[in-house]
C-alpha cells in the first residue's frame, strides 16, 4: 500500500510527466490558455492514459509476449491508442451528452499525446504489475492535470502582462514552464524512485 | 515548384521546430547534449524521409477514410526499425535517446508532413520535402543541444571549450533549462521576423 | 518584494496597502529599510563579506535593470528601489562568502528570467529573487551549499563550510538517528542569529524588527506570516509531541533556516501573491506544508524558496476561486 | 470508390506487409542486439577486473544472500581464478538506485569499481561515476579499512556537497564484499 501511494506521489510531484519527463508538451501548451479548458484535457487524459496503461499492458504480456512479437510493440501500442481513444469517444457520446460536450473536443487530440503512449511503453520497461499500472497510469496523468491546470492559470495572468511583443504566446509559455519545473525541482528526493 | 524549394524551406522558412513548433517532446528532452541532439535529429529525419516516400508512392491506393491508420502503420513500422537498428549498433545513444526513439511515432512532424505533403505530392517532392524537414529540425535540435551542453557542461560533441576554470551552469542541462532555451530562441526567431517586416 | 504595481494592470482594489501607482517607491524603500537590521546582523556575525555579496547583488541588479529596461524600449526606473529591494533579498539567499560572479549571475536571473521577460515590475509572476536564488541553488549546488561559521561560532573565522542547523538535522534524520547533532545548537543561537546559514536569513531578531516596522507602516498584511508560520508550528508541533527524541521542536523549525526571511519578506510580495486576505491564508497555508514536507521528507535540508516559488504558481488559481464572481468576470 | 471491403482490405495488406517487414528486421538485428547488450556488460567487467582470457558472462553463478541476488562472473587468465566481478546496486541514493560493477580480487581486495546506472543529481552526486571518486575504492578491502565516507568514520572522500550518494555506494560496495566473503572466502580456506 505504502509502495503505490510512493509511486503516486512519484509520479506526480518528483517525476512530473510534464515538467521532469518532456511528455505531452503539445498539448501542455496547446489547451493551457484556459483554465477551464485546461481542466478538461486534464480530465480527458487522465481518463484514456489510465484505460491505455491498463489495455497496452495486457495486450503486451498476452498477446505479443505469448507469441514472440515484441518487436511489434511500438505499432500496436499506438494502435491501441488510437482504437481506444475512438472507442471512448464513440461511449461517451452515447452515454452522456453533456460529458461528450465537455471532453468530446481534447479526445481526439489525445492520440498524438506523447505521454500516453509513453506511459506505456514505461510500465513495460519498469517492468509493473497490471496494479501497478494502473496506478501508475492514473498517477502519471494526474500530475499532467495539476501540471496543466496550474500552468493555465499563469498563463490567464500573463496574458494581461506587458510581456515584449517577441516573446508573447508560446516563448513566454515555454520560459513559464521552466520556472514551473523549477518550482517541482524542490520534491526531489521525496521519493527514491 | 521548384525540388529546391521543397528542400530548403524546412530548414528556415518553416523549420518545424522553431517555425512550426512540432516536435517539442523530443527537442526538450534529449538536447541535453550536441551529440544526442543529432542523434535524435537524424533519427527522425529517416523516419520522415522513408514514410513520406512510401505514402507519397500509396497516395492514390489509399481509401480517404482509413488513411490515419494507414499512416500510422508506416510510420511505425520505420520507428520500429529504427528503434531496432539503433539498438543493435549504436547501443550508447539509443540508451541516451531512451524512450524517446519509440516515441517518434507521436511526433507530429511525421504525421503532418504525411498529411499534408505527401499524401497529395510525388513520391521526389516528398523525398526532397521529408529530407529538409528532417534536416530543419536536426539543425535546430543542434543549436538547442549546443547552447546547452557548452553553457550547461562546459563542452561541445565532448570537446572542452569553456576552459578548465568554468564553473558548469547545470541548471542548463537539467528540464528547467530546456524549456527556458527553447522558450528564448523562439522568441529570437519571432524577433528576426518581425524585423523583416 | 516587487510589489504594488499592481494597480497598472488590475481593476481589483482588495488589497489594502496600496493607493495608487505613485506609492510604489515609497513602499520600496519602506521595505529597504526594513531589511537593514539584518544587514546589520549579517556583518556583525560574518564581517565584511557579507557586505561585499550585498553590494555586489544590487549594484548588479540596478544595472541589470536598467540595461534590460533599455533592451525592451521601457523607461529607466531604477530609482524606484525594486531592483535594490530585490537585490538585498537576493543577498541573503546567499551564503556570505559567496563568489562574487556567482551574485553577478543571481542579479542577471532575478532581472531577467524572474522580472523583464515578463514585461518588468508588477508583472512577474514569480518572485525574482527567489526564481534566481533556485536557480543559483541547482545550478551551483556546492556553492550554494558551502557556508562559513559566524564568526562567533566555535569555529572562528578560519572555518571554510560548517553545516547548517538544517544540514544537522537532515543528517540526523536520513540517518534514522535520534536528534544528535542538531540538538547541540542553543535556540537563543538560532533565534539571534549565531549560527551559519544564508546571509540574511540567520537572525530571526532581526528579521522580525524589520517586519514589525512593516506591519506598522501596513506595507505587508498579518495573513501570509501568521499563517505560514502557524501551520510550521503545527506541523512540527504534532511530531514533536509525540517524540521529541527523534523532532525537532516548532521553535527549531520556526528560527532555523530560511523561514523568517521567506514568511516575513518572501511571501508577502504584493505582486507575486494573492490578492484577497482568505486567499492569502491558504497561500501561506500551502507554503508552511510545503517547507515542512520538504525538510521531513525530501532531499534538499530546507524548502522555503521552494514552497513560496510553488506557491506562486498557484496565486493565479487562488485569486481565480477566492476572489468575488463579479470581479472575475470583469477579467476578460 | 471508398467501400468498406476496399478498406478493410488496404488496411489488412499494410499492416500484413508491415509485419512481414518487422519480422525480417528483426531477425536480422536479433543478434547485434543481444551482442550489444553483453557488450555493455563486458565493457563493465572489463573496467573492474584485472586483465582475464576467459569469458565471463559464460562463468556466471547465482547467490542469494541475506534475502538478494548476486550475480558473480568469475573472470579468469590461463584457467587460473583472478577475480569475481558482481554487480551491486543500493536503494538509498539521492533520488533512485545506484547499481554498480564491483571486481573483487580472491582474497578479498576490491579490484575496481564502475558505476552502471544512477539518477543522482548531475554535478553532485552523478560525480560518483568519477574515476577520481570510484579509484578510492581500488585495493581496498573488508575490515581493515573503514569503507565509509570520512564524515561516518571512514576512509571514504565524499563529494562536496553531496554526502548521500557516496554513502549509498560505500553501503552497495559492502554489501558486495559480504556476499562474496560469505561465499567464496570460506571455500578456499
Amino acid at each position: 500500500m505504502t509502495e503505490i501511494f510512493l509511486l503516486i506521489i512519484s509520479a506526480v510531484f518528483v517525476n512530473n510527466f510534464v515538467l521532469a519527463r518532456f511528455l505531452g508538451i503539445c498539448p501542455y501548451l496547446g489547451v493551457s490558455k484556459r483554465v477551464e479548458t485546461a481542466v478538461g484535457m486534464g480530465a480527458a487524459v487522465v481518463f484514456v492514459m489510465t484505460l491505455a496503461s491498463v489495455v497496452s499492458w495486457s495486450v503486451h504480456y498476452y498477446l505479443l509476449v505469448k507469441f514472440g512479437l515484441e518487436y511489434l510493440q511500438i505499432i500496436a501500442f499506438i494502435l491501441i491508442i488510437a482504437a481506444l481513444v475512438q472507442l471512448v469517444e464513440m461511449f461517451v457520446q452515447k452515454m452522456s451528452q453533456s460529458l461528450y460536450k465537455a471532453l468530446g473536443i481534447y479526445l481526439p487530440l489525445i492520440t498524438t499525446n506523447c505521454a500516453v503512449l509513453g506511459v506505456s511503453i514505461l510500465n513495460i520497461q519498469k517492468k509493473f504489475t497490471l496494479l501497478y499500472t494502473l496506478f501508475y497510469g492514473f498517477a502519471a496523468s494526474l500530475g499532467f492535470g495539476l501540471a496543466i491546470v496550474i500552468f493555465a492559470g499563469i498563463r490567464e495572468r500573463i496574458e494581461l502582462m506587458d510581456v515584449p511583443k517577441p516573446l508573447k504566446g508560446i516563448s513566454i509559455g515555454l520560459i513559464t514552464a521552466g520556472i514551473l519545473s523549477l518550482a517541482f525541482l524542490g520534491f526531489s528526493g521525496l521519493v527514491k524512485e | 515548384m521548384s525540388g529546391l524549394r521543397e528542400f530548403t524551406k524546412g530548414i528556415w522558412e518553416v523549420n518545424p521546430l522553431l517555425k512550426l513548433v512540432l516536435g517539442m517532446c523530443p527537442a526538450l528532452a534529449v538536447t541535453t547534449s550536441a551529440e544526442n541532439g543529432v542523434g535524435m535529429g537524424l533519427a527522425a529525419t529517416f523516419v520522415l524521409v522513408c514514410s513520406n516516400v512510401i505514402i507519397s508512392m500509396m497516395r492514390k491506393i489509399i481509401p480517404k477514410k482509413v488513411r490515419i491508420p494507414v499512416f500510422i502503420v508506416v510510420i511505425a513500422s520505420f520507428v520500429t526499425i529504427v528503434d531496432l537498428v539503433m539498438h543493435g549498433f549504436f547501443i550508447e545513444l539509443y540508451k541516451s535517446l531512451g524512450l524517446f526513439i519509440p516515441l517518434i511515432v507521436v511526433n507530429c512532424i511525421i504525421l503532418g508532413r504525411a498529411e499534408a505533403f505527401a499524401s497529395r505530392n510525388g513520391v521526389f517532392y516528398s523525398l526532397l520535402d521529408g529530407l529538409g524537414m528532417g534536416l530543419g529540425f536536426t539543425l535546430a535540435l543542434l543549436v538547442l543541444g549546443s547552447i546547452r551542453e557548452i553553457i550547461g557542461n562546459g563542452t561541445i560533441f565532448g570537446i572542452m571549450v569553456m576552459g578548465a576554470s568554468y564553473e558548469k551552469f547545470l541548471i542548463m542541462i537539467l528540464p528547467p533549462g530546456a524549456f527556458v532555451t527553447l522558450g528564448l530562441l523562439l522568441g529570437l526567431m519571432n524577433k528576426i521576423e518581425m524585423n523583416k517586416k | 518584494m516587487t510589489s504594488s504595481a499592481k494597480t497598472n494592470f488590475l481593476v481589483v482594489s482588495s488589497s489594502p496597502h496600496i493607493k495608487a501607482a505613485g506609492s510604489v517607491s515609497r513602499i520600496m524603500w519602506d521595505v529597504n529599510l526594513a531589511l537593514i537590521p539584518a544587514a546589520i546582523a549579517a556583518v556583525y556575525f560574518f564581517g565584511l563579506p557579507a557586505l561585499r555579496t550585498i553590494v555586489i547583488t544590487v549594484i548588479s541588479c540596478v544595472v541589470f535593470e536598467a540595461a534590460l529596461q533599455k533592451l525592451f524600449g521601457k523607461r529607466i526606473t531604477i530609482s524606484d528601489g525594486s531592483a535594490v529591494v530585490t537585490g538585498v533579498l537576493l543577498a541573503y539567499n546567499l551564503p556570505p562568502t559567496a563568489p562574487w560572479w556567482m551574485a553577478i549571475v543571481g542579479g542577471f536571473v532575478a532581472m531577467f528570467l524572474g522580472k523583464h521577460l515578463y514585461g518588468g515590475l508588477g508583472n512577474n509572476p514569480f518572485n525574482p529573487a527567489l526564481v534566481s536564488r533556485v536557480v543559483l541553488l541547482v545550478a551551483w549546488p556546492s556553492f550554494m551549499t558551502t557556508f562559513p561559521a559566524p564568526l562567533g561560532g566555535k569555529g572562528g573565522a578560519d572555518a571554510i563550510s560548517t553545516a547548517t542547523p538544517l544540514n544537522l538535522l537532515k543528517t540526523d534524520m536520513d540517518m534514522g538517528l535520534h536528534l544528535r547533532n542538531s540538538a547541540s545548537v542553543p535556540l537563543s543561537d538560532l533565534f539571534v542569529g549565531n549560527v551559519a546559514g544564508s546571509l540574511g536569513e540567520v537572525s530571526a531578531l532581526a528579521l522580525l524588527l524589520g517586519a514589525i516596522y512593516l506591519l506598522m507602516r501596513k506595507v505587508i498584511s498579518w495573513h501570509i506570516p501568521v499563517s505560514y508560520m502557524g501551520t510550521v508550528v503545527i506541523f512540527s508541533g504534532i511530531y514533536w509531541i509525540i517524540d521529541p527524541t527523534a523532532y525537532a521542536s516548532p521553535a527549531f523549525h520556526l528560527f532555523a533556516g530560511g523561514l523568517m526571511l521567506g514568511a516575513l519578506f518572501m511571501a508577502t510580495d504584493m505582486v507575486t501573491t494573492p490578492m484577497t486576505g482568505r486567499g492569502m491564508l491558504i497561500f501561506g497555508v500551502g507554503c508552511g506544508l510545503l517547507t515542512m514536507i520538504i525538510r521531513f521528507y525530501g532531499g534538499y535540508p530546507e524548502g522555503v524558496s521552494f514552497s513560496i516559488l510553488f506557491m506562486n504558481a498557484l496565486t493565479p488559481l487562488i485569486d481565480k476561486f477566492t476572489k468575488p464572481k463579479v470581479l472575475g468576470e470583469v477579467k476578460k | 470508390m471508398d467501400t468498406v471491403p476496399r478498406m478493410v482490405a488496404v488496411l489488412t495488406i499494410v499492416c500484413c506487409v508491415a509485419a512481414i517487414a518487422l519480422s525480417q528486421v528483426y531477425s536480422v538485428t536479433k543478434e547485434p542486439i543481444a551482442n550489444a547488450e553483453k557488450n555493455e556488460q563486458l565493457k563493465a567487467i572489463k573496467a573492474v577486473l584485472p586483465p582475464y582470457d576467459n569469458d565471463p558472462l559464460k562463468e556466471v553463478e547465482k547467490h542469494k544472500y541475506e534475502g538478494s541476488t548476486f550475480e558473480f562472473y568469475a573472470g579468469k587468465k590461463a584457467g587460473e581464478l583472478v577475480g569475481r566481478a558482481v554487480k551491486v546496486k543500493s536503494d538509498s541514493g539521492y533520488s533512485g538506485t545506484i547499481e554498480a560493477m564491483l571486481g573483487i580480487a580472491p582474497d578479498g581486495k576490491i579490484t575496481g569499481l564502475y558505476i552502471l546506472k544512477h539518477s543522482e543529481t548531475p554535478g553532485l552526486g552523478a560525480k560518483i561515476v568519477e574515476k577520481a571518486f570510484t579509484d578510492q575504492f581500488t585495493g581496498k578491502q573488508l575490515g581493515k579499512c573503514n569503507l565509509c565516507v570520512k564524515k561516518d568514520g571512514g576512509d571514504i572522500d565524499q563529494i562536496t556537497g553531496a554526502t548521500i550518494s557516496p554513502r549509498a555506494v560505500c553501503f552497495a560496495v559492502r554489501q558486495g564484499l559480504l556476499a562474496h566473503k560469505a561465499l567464496y572466502e570460506k571455500k578456499s580456506e
